[in-house]
């Protein structure tokens, strides 16, 4: 971790020194413990601040939309996954983009260390390798880091940024294809089963829209639910139009979603976000046999009608 | 506890009239149902509402009648979003909600004694006509000295209040300057941008204040010009137009600064502007 | 006066019979100020709920009137909710915070009856922080972890009691009612030592922030502080101060109701107006006018900070964007004025 | 005009929309011809009456076509410019104009008849109309059976029924006369009678059926509903054979031509029935040779085989006998193809009866003085694709040879654009425009909305109480006339609208009555008529979505119509007047490919009075024909093509540009800029694309390393140059390149193409022996005769099979060919003088024209056409048309015609003064935009695209086709079409 943080900074470093780019986007420490926070470098100096460990789990594709001039990023494979669909979107100008590909086997899950500490508030973190030891007043636990680690990067294969034009640290090993048995196992209950499923989950909801935000692919200038003209759904966080905003949501990601987790990561509330996007990306995958943003060639699923599409997805059970 | 400022009064529209020739700004005329209803309604010129067309919602208006003008309400309304849509399209007959009257108003005490220039451009003219209305009432007009307007829009047909423009046209008690952006058949009357003509009036700023509502473009080049005629902030008075909610200083939606356009304007001097930062 | 931690479920029975009482309930991890209908369902044990006990006071979404028009007229029905109510274990943070709210629902001109009303029926039981989190800056926002500011009580714990100290004459009559016994003086010694032990580690500095604010509003420290934010509301909707709503319809026809929603200034389209001009088009002006509201504009106008240090924000944003950096970096920003 | 199915419709409409007055002759009381009885159409399985439907719509109102229906031409005198055409309608004792079509007189008529739409498998009133959908929607009283007719004092229910007072049984037959200037010959054709062919069973076995009745079974329409059923005991079938080449290919009843279409439609047939079974159907296809030699038809077969699981049984089929258990399942005896004899029994026998021309078109060729080949079809005469013996007269369609509903398009479309050639003269003369009385602007104006209910006479009047929707429509906001109308469609009800429309000042008109799909365009017209903008005009189908759907419900259905009332209405109040918009039109063309289609679309374009670039990028104009030296039917192609090269070089209208190609291309129809390798660059309104194809380069049967190895078109070459007149032994190998994996597709010509060489050297020494090993010998239509012809004078031809190809080895001066055959099943040992290889036909490099013009390509690297049944030379991109073997693999005659068919749709185009554009299109809120892309890749038309600077989609209105798929994809709901707006949609919702 700490030998790629000072690769990190060092390529940083030689970019902006070189003049290579502008801006180099990356991860600086965070304010609190299993925390870090997006940094935003413009002088080699400040080169330092770059950060590399568990904690780097936000998307930094978000910030690469609208940019002038040369950027740097640092991305792991769900980084670079937006970033190819967003490429796709004409939103990222590929040449005005250095990518810093950082292989990543998984980020750890704040939720999941509070659970683990049942409230109890974590003040400190030592990294012992496969375990970390999470300490707080009077307490220490050690936790394994696959235990802690979020289920979206438990579940990812591609750790091993898509594309990048440095690649810092070793690909990590390939990983067996995702059996979404997640969404199988919410498939496999009833549909009443599944919508009080879902109405107890976004019951919760604060409309805060932390996940839209915090999802590199949804940049609308203007979000469905925030227009008057029409009026698609109301504000207030009733269940029924929390569910209705979730649904939304999901259906504007098909076949663009690259299943990052952002916004479950995101929501305050804790909000099984991730359950529900994960069954549009299998749907899509199954069907159209389309991954978003893991390779620049293919084209977007629902961009294109072929005579020979599945049609299924019409079908009501 | 106060009356719930929320609850709106309901009016009912007695007429709804197309302004100008394209059709986009209609002059609404809502009466009061009874006469209780409108003593809770004082107001002055200057002053805003929030209309509400049941089942759509409610925004914030400037009156464009005058206090002298009993029984009525009377505002100017452009097509631009669900709420005035929604007005454009209604019946006479129908009754809407009324809520105000909000926000301050043009400095009527301080004016007395002085001398006063309206300039308006556009249909910004709505509470700039409710004051000249005002001033121009047999019982106020002593009170005020000379009366300056100057009202420009793009063309003849954009003018809002062409009946009583050639009414106070015709006045000695109030001099009417109108002019039109570029010259078109059949107009007698100036051509030219507001900035320009309000150069070419170039009113004294002596003892005088000068009240201006209009597009920003027009409020930006005017303010030079009333600089070189001598006007100092404090002598220019001016309304603002940001997006409101609850129009009572709760919502948080007009805050510029520390001030609440809603309940600490809609009308401000110069002066008090340039302490405020630009977000209006 | 002092309560036996055993016996509180029953304490808070008796009140449910004459009150809506309010307490935090857990859910999962955290736990979030509910209604409940049993003493049992109240868990004291988090440092403090999720989102701020403000929302009973001033619901997320509330019903304003309800109305139906008629060629005649309109009736109007308005929607004041005069329960009583009681929020029981609100820490001195979220207190205070009300205490600042209420100079918002009562201005110079004009007064909120649904907040008000609510406010005068709803009595605040708070309690103390023996253990405030490294996230909480209450010390250096006016108040404390045993500030019993705006409370009507306050709860000490001193392990296996709560030891009750009267705040206001609502909170004395509450107490008679409830026929506390009175502490002894152990367990006022008790509770004072509670009170010293609490520490508060993290301190922000706020010298000079208010004269910083007055003249940097143009400063290119904004162009940085806001980079990272993301835009969400998730820190508005998490501060026990933010009040920013929203009035919409919701109607049939004619018939429909009036509703006021949370609303907030870090969302685009909050100050955009009907013509198309926004007076905030960016993130950086958006950020700043949450960061100038809190630490400015509400001093200016009601001469206190619009900020408790609960911490909240700072623990949900998903960016971690840390308010007290931000003021950091504001405060140790070259002030360069236009 | 004779005839009104498919060709006709096509034909009226191209000569229609390019300026000519069209006269629509139809025996039957309505038009469409065969294609509305059809089920499904291959190989894209579209539904038959969907995509015909509008463009009968099309036709039915088109201001230049009059349909005469009942009608036959009895006499034709003059010349061609000038005939005078002698019309007999028969009387069909309703007025077409007064009967709205709702069907309360057939629900009275008391007499039932078979239906013949259904192939007799079910009843129809003696007052009918001939299918739901028909044009002119309006009933025909059927003479024969009437009683009233029989005897006018009998009856007469339907009478009473009829509110519209359209019936009139004292009609008399009315005799016209018309001026005319060509007539086009497009009677069809009729279905072989199978009952001549005893040992098939049909008409004695109650479980053997033709295809034909199978497709009504099949149809949703048809007597069961779609119901796959066996007619005779409604028992569900769980084995289906098909039985091919039933009166087809048999010399014996002089039905010596293939039919085509069989092979195919066979296999659909199969392939749909199994998609109509909720169980596992068994279905088998007994064939000879299976004849999939169309666009895209040989995937089909190898679906139908491998994805479907239909059985293909390569045998001949002796008879079908009952198997006498009661059951009714036939017994289909047949034979294999190594002789052994074979049965299975099936539930149902599907005989796949083959195309005759129809009965009476004798009478009717001699009265136009048209030869007929044996058959009694007209063979277009050589190299024509279109012309007949008698100028002025030209012939499409299945009457010209048995022909695919594609192939009858094109076809259709080359006789309109011949005729168009012959008479461009006289182009814009007769045609009539409508003239509207000046718009009213109803901008800023409030809202004043006029309902006008239909009672549809008792088909919506007698479940929804109309009335209280009357009433309730009064209350509804902006509504300030309300009134209930028998027939909101009569002529009558017209006048009382546009009467409302000015006694009320209304400014927005819905009509609550039936399909906006049928009757939307009308009630625009009425609102036009009015002076109001057509797109004020909202439509609530308050009939097939509420009356007929709800019958059993009346008080429901009555509530449910005041919804979508007050979802019209309130929809209504949001519409604005939509203006089209109108854009410069340039008439040049420009015809890319010089080779005969390039050449042939040229020289149409030309005389028909149009500017053509012919840009050709060899050095030389003939293309590819420029190697062949017969025709298929032994024309002399080098001096065609010299003779059409000569005509090009005299033509001043055609400017050729040889040795360049396409280096830039630009704009959109009417607005085309294109730029030459040379540097040239001109403008132009439409491009013809025919590009042309190339002879596969073989790399197997050791082409190219034995010089005897040679392909077809080498060996033409060496047969013209008398190379081969010593050869002894000749072998012919077909399916070089074709039909495999990296080719899966049929190339057509080869088999005909192989027979016809043979035959050449049979000719030139009968003593040669020929070999011509194939898969499936695809002589179809009447190139048949010419395989029969080569087997009668003793070609040999043996089958092999795909995973056993024949082996090609050098041996001295011969080589020998080893190839298994299927009868003996023993390896036949061929020492060859000459190896042919029938050699792939495959595309040139098209990927830089398809970027330029917007057009796609299929798989295999030919032209994508814009539908394959109804628009064969049409892109989705408007104003760009494409012909020959760009297209796909065809002979030189059929490119002649689709080089002609292409320039019969350009001229539809160029014939307009601007390009005029409905007002109904997409919209782009730039603010909303994000410039993501979907809608420009999902937009069919490719109006629409992302501005590379601004970053936000901007439509091309004049290619919109306001479909609406940009704005549904559009998630920052940035698009919208104008008139169908997200926040009309919501308001329709929200009013609910």
């Amino acid at each position: 971790m700490q030998k790629l943080a000072a690769a990190i900074q060092d390529a940083a470093k030689k970019l902006l020194d070189d003049q290579k780019v502008d801006l180099v986007v990356g991860f600086a420490r965070g304010s609190l413990p299993l925390r870090s926070t997006p940094g935003f470098i413009r002088k080699s100096c400040d080169a330092g601040k770059l950060t590399w460990d568990y904690s780097c789990e936000n998307n930094l594709a978000n910030y690469l939309r609208k940019r002038e001039g040369k950027v740097a990023v640092v991305a792991k494979g769900c980084d670079t996954r937006a970033i190819v669909a967003l490429i796709k979107e004409n939103q990222i100008n590929r040449d005005n983009l250095y990518i810093i590909g950082v292989p990543c086997s998984g980020m750890i899950d704040r939720n999941k260390a509070d659970e683990l500490l049942d409230g109890k508030e974590l003040l400190e973190v030592e990294d012992k390798g496969d375990t970390l030891v999470l300490k707080g007043k009077g307490f220490a636990v050690e936790a394994k880091l696959a235990d802690l680690c979020h289920d979206t990067c438990k579940t990812c294969c591609y750790g091993t940024p898509v594309v990048y034009d440095m690649l810092i640290g070793e690909p990590v090993p390939a990983k067996a294809e995702d059996n979404f048995d997640d969404v199988r196992a919410f498939e496999a209950k009833s549909p009443a089963e599944r919508k009080k499923m879902l109405a107890e989950d976004l019951s919760k909801c604060i409309r805060c829209y932390a996940c839209r935000n915090a999802c590199p692919m949804c940049y609308c200038p203007e979000c469905f639910v925030d227009c008057s003209t029409p009026v698609w759904i109301e504000k207030a966080p009733d269940t029924a139009d929390n569910m209705l905003f979730q649904s939304v949501r999901v259906l504007h990601l098909a076949g663009r979603c690259v299943d990052c987790g952002a916004c479950d990561r995101a929501c305050p509330m804790g909000i099984n976000l991730r359950g529900i996007t994960r069954k549009m990306v299998k749907e899509v995958k199954e069907l159209f046999g389309y991954e978003a943003g893991v390779n620049m060639e293919d084209k977007p699923a629902l961009n294109e009608f072929t005579a020979d599409d599945p049609q299924p997805f019409l079908v009501k059970e | 506890m106060q009356r719930n400022p929320y609850l709106p009064l309901p009016m009912k529209l007695v007429k709804n009239f197309t302004e100008t020739e394209d059709k986009l700004i209609h002059t609404f005329t809502f009466e009061y149902l009874s006469e209780e209803d409108e003593k809770s309604f004082p107001y002055m010129p200057g002053q805003f509402a929030e209309i509400c067309v049941f089942g759509k919602g409610e925004a914030p208006f400037g009156i464009a009648s005058s206090p002298t003008e009993p029984g009525h309400l009377k505002f100017s309304v452009a097509k631009v979003g669900v709420v005035s849509t929604a007005l454009h399209m209604m019946e006479e007959g129908t009754i809407v909600g009324m809520r105000g009257p909000l926000g301050n108003y043009y400095p009527l005490e301080q004016m007395k004694g002085k001398n006063v220039v309206i300039i308006g451009g556009g249909f910004a003219f709505t509470t700039l006509r409710s004051l000249a209305t005002y001033m121009l009432k047999p019982e106020h007009r002593g009170d005020y000295g000379n009366l300056t307007v100057i009202y420009g829009a793009r063309n003849p047909g954009l003018l809002l209040y062409k009946e009583e423009l050639a009414e106070w046209d015709k006045r000695s008690d109030i001099d009417l300057v109108c002019t039109i952006d570029r010259p078109v058949e059949g107009w007698s009357g100036r051509v030219g941008f507001i900035p320009n003509v309000t150069k070419e009036v170039s009113p004294s700023s002596d003892n005088a204040v000068a009240i201006i509502c209009g597009p920003p473009v027009m409020i930006k080049f005017t303010m030079p010009v009333l600089e070189e005629c001598g006007f100092k902030p404090e002598q220019v008075i001016m309304s603002l137009e940001n997006r409101m909610k609850c129009g009572i200083g709760m919502c948080g939606r007009c805050n510029v600064g520390s001030k609440y356009v809603c309940k600490d304007g809609p009308v401000f001097t110069r002066a008090e502007l340039n302490q405020l930062p630009n977000e209006y | 006066m002092i309560i036996s931690k055993s016996a509180i479920s029953g304490l808070l029975d008796k009140l449910i019979a004459e009150y809506q009482v309010y307490a935090p309930v857990k859910e999962g991890a955290y736990s979030l100020f509910k209604q409940i209908k049993s003493g049992s369902e109240a868990d004291f044990s988090n440092k403090n709920s999720k989102i701020p006990p403000k929302g009973i006071l001033f619901p997320q979404s509330e019903k304003l009137f309800s109305y139906s028009v008629t060629p005649e007229g309109a009736r109007v029905d308005e929607c004041v909710d005069s329960a009583q109510k009681v929020i029981f274990g609100v820490r001195p943070c979220d207190a205070k915070s009300l205490l600042l709210l209420d100079n918002v629902f009562k201005n110079d001109k004009y007064e909120d009856p649904y907040y008000l009303t609510r406010r005068a029926n709803t009595i605040l039981v708070g309690m103390g922080c023996n253990d405030p989190a490294a996230t909480c800056f209450c010390t250096s926002m006016n108040t404390g972890p045993f500030d019993s500011t705006g409370m009507d009580l306050l709860l000490v714990d001193t392990g296996d009691n709560y030891v009750v100290e009267a705040v206001s004459d609502k909170g004395r009559e509450l107490a008679a009612k409830l026929g506390l016994a009175a502490a002894g003086d152990a367990d006022n010694a008790a509770a004072a030592k509670v009170k010293e032990a609490a520490e508060v580690a993290c301190q922000v500095t706020t010298e000079g922030l208010k004269a910083k604010l007055d003249g940097n509003f143009y400063d290119e420290i904004w162009d940085r502080v806001h980079e990272k934010c993301l835009g969400c509301g998730s820190c508005t909707y998490s501060c026990p101060t933010c009040h920013c709503f929203d009035i919409v319809d919701d109607a049939v026809d004619c018939n429909g109701c009036r509703i006021r929603n949370w609303d907030s200034c870090m969302y685009p389209l909050f100050t955009l107006h009907g013509s198309g001009h926004n007076p905030r088009t960016g993130g950086k002006e958006r950020m700043r006018q949450r960061v100038m509201h809190k630490f400015k504009y509400f001093v200016d106008n009601f001469n206190a900070t619009a900020c408790v240090g609960c911490g909240r924000c700072i623990k949900n944003c998903p960016v971690n964007l840390d308010i007290r950096e931000v003021l950091a970096d504001i405060l140790g920003s070259e002030a360069r004025d236009k | 005009m004779l005839g009104s199915g498919i060709a006709g419709i096509q034909a009226s409409l191209d000569l229609a929309e390019s300026g000519y007055y069209v006269y629509l002759v139809e025996k039957q009381p309505a038009i469409g011809g065969t294609m509305p009885m059809l089920d499904k159409t291959f190989p894209t399985n579209d539904c038959s009456m969907c995509i015909l439907s509008p463009k009968l719509v099309d036709c039915g109102r088109h201001l230049n076509i009059q349909t005469l229906t009942n009608s036959e031409l009895v006499d034709l005198q003059g010349e061609p410019g000038n005939f005078k055409a002698t019309i007999n309608t028969k009387a069909r004792f309703v007025d077409p104009d007064k009967c709205t079509g709702c069907g309360s007189c057939a629900e009275e008529c008391p007499v039932k008849v078979d239906d013949e739409f259904n192939q007799g498998l079910g009843k129809r009133k003696a007052i009918y109309k001939l299918y739901a959908q028909a044009y002119p929607n309006a009933y025909a009283i059927d003479q024969t059976k009437c009683l009233k007719i029989k005897k006018p004092k009998a009856c007469g229910k339907c009478l009473e029924a009829c509110q519209a007072g359209a019936i009139d049984h004292t009609m008399q037959d009315q005799t016209i006369e018309l001026q005319i200037g060509s007539v086009i010959l497009v009677p069809g054709f009729e279905a072989f009678d199978a009952g001549q062919l005893s040992y098939y069973g049909y008409g004695k076995l109650p479980n053997v059926i033709t295809s034909l009745e199978f497709e009504r079974i099949l149809s949703a329409s048809g007597p069961f509903g779609g119901h796959l059923i066996r007619p005779s005991d409604h028992k569900e079938p769980q084995k289906v054979a098909w039985i091919q080449c039933v009166g087809s290919r048999n010399c014996r009843i002089e039905h010596g031509y293939c039919s085509s279409v069989c092979c195919m439609y066979a296999i659909k047939e199969a392939v749909i029935a199994k998609e109509h079974t909720p169980y596992e159907l068994d279905t088998a296809i007994f064939f000879m040779d299976m004849r999939t030699y169309g666009k895209e038809f040989e995937k089909y077969y190898d679906r139908a085989k491998n994805e479907h699981g239909v059985r293909f049984i390569r045998s001949r089929v002796y008879e079908i006998t009952d198997t006498f258990d009661g059951s009714g399942n036939v017994k289909i005896r047949y034979a294999n193809e190594d002789g052994t004899i074979s049965e299975e029994i099936f539930d149902l026998a599907v005989l796949s009866i083959g195309l005759e021309p129809p009965k009476d078109i004798v009478e009717l060729a001699g009265k136009l003085g048209i030869e007929l080949n044996k058959y009694n079809f007209a063979e277009p005469t050589s190299l024509t694709g279109v012309g007949t013996n008698k100028p002025g007269i030209y012939v499409a369609g299945a009457f010209s040879g048995p022909r695919d509903i594609p192939e009858t398009v094109m076809q259709a479309s080359a006789a309109a654009g011949d005729s168009a050639a012959m008479l461009s003269e006289a182009r814009g003369t007769l045609v009539k425009k409508k003239e509207y009385p000046a718009e009213r602007d109803v901008a800023g104006e409030r809202v004043r909305t006029g309902v006008f209910i239909c009672h549809c006479g008792i088909n919506i009047g007698s479940v929804v109480k109309v009335p209280d929707v009357v009433e309730y429509a009064k209350t509804l906001p902006g509504v300030v006339f309300s009134d209930e109308k028998m027939y909101a469609c009569s002529q009558d009800t017209a006048g009382q609208i546009k009467e409302a429309i000015e006694k009320y000042n209304l400014n927005r008109v819905v009509v609550a009555s039936c399909s906006p799909r049928t009757h939307e365009p009308m009630f625009q017209e009425t609102l036009k008529e009015a002076g109001l903008n057509a797109n004020l005009f909202e439509m609530a189908n308050i009939r097939d979505q509420c009356s007929w759907v709800h019958q059993s419900e009346p008080e429901k259905a009555t509530e449910k119509a005041k919804d979508l009332v007050k979802m019209a209405v309130t929809k209504a109040s949001l519409l604005e007047p939509l203006q089209g918009i109108s854009l410069g039109m340039n008439h040049d063309a420009l015809v890319i490919g010089g080779g005969v289609s390039g050449m042939n679309a040229a020289l149409n374009l030309a005389k028909q009075g149009y500017k053509v670039s012919l840009v050709e990028k060899s050095q030389s104009l003939g293309g590819i024909a420029n190697r062949i030296r017969y025709g298929m039917k032994g024309e002399d192609v080098p001096t065609y093509v010299a003779g059409l090269v000569a005509q090009i070089d005299a033509n001043p209208l055609v400017n050729v540009f040889t040795g360049v190609e396409i280096a830039e291309a630009h704009g959109f129809v009417g607005n085309f800029v294109t730029k030459l390798s040379s540097g040239v660059e001109f403008q132009h309104g439409v491009t013809i694309i025919a590009t042309g194809g190339e002879e596969y380069k073989p790399n197997e049967y050791l082409y190219g390393q034995n010089d005897k190895v040679k392909t077809l078109l080498e060996m033409e070459a060496d047969l013209a140059d008398g190379k081969l007149a010593k050869a002894k032994n000749i072998v012919f190998i077909q399916c070089v390149g074709s039909r495999d994996d990296e080719r899966p597709y049929c190339s057509r010509i080869c088999c005909t193409k192989s027979i016809k060489q043979a035959l050449k050297i049979k000719e030139t020494n009968p003593e040669a022996n020929v070999f011509i090993l194939y898969r499936d010998i695809r002589t179809y239509g009447f190139y048949e005769e010419m395989y029969t012809e080569a087997r009668r004078k003793g070609v040999i031809f043996v089958r092999y099979a795909v995973d056993k190809k024949p082996v090609v080895e050098a041996a001295g001066d011969k080589v020998r060919v080893t190839v298994t055959d299927h009868v003996l099943g023993v390896p036949l040992i061929i020492e060859a003088d000459a190896v042919g290889l029938a050699a792939a036909v495959v595309p040139v490099e098209n990927n830089k024209l398809s970027q330029f013009f917007k057009v796609p390509l299929n798989q295999d690297g030919f032209f994508l056409e814009a539908h394959m049944k109804l628009r064969p030379v049409d892109f989705g991109t408007d104003g760009v048309f494409m012909c020959g073997l760009a297209h796909g693999p065809k002979n030189l005659e059929e490119n002649v015609a689709q080089a002609k068919a292409a320039v019969a749709r350009a001229c539809t185009v160029l014939a307009k003064e601007s390009i005029d554009v409905e007002g109904k299109c997409a919209m782009v809120n730039k603010k909303k935009c994000v410039g993501c892309g979907v809608c420009e890749d999902v937009c069919p038309a490719k109006a629409i695209a992302v501005d590379a600077t601004e970053k936000v989609a901007v439509v091309n209105e004049a290619l919109c086709k306001g479909c609406g798929a940009c704005s549904s994809s559009c998630r920052c709901g940035a698009l919208n079409v104008k008139g169908c707006t997200n926040e009309q949609i919501m308001a329709m919702i929200s009013a609910l």
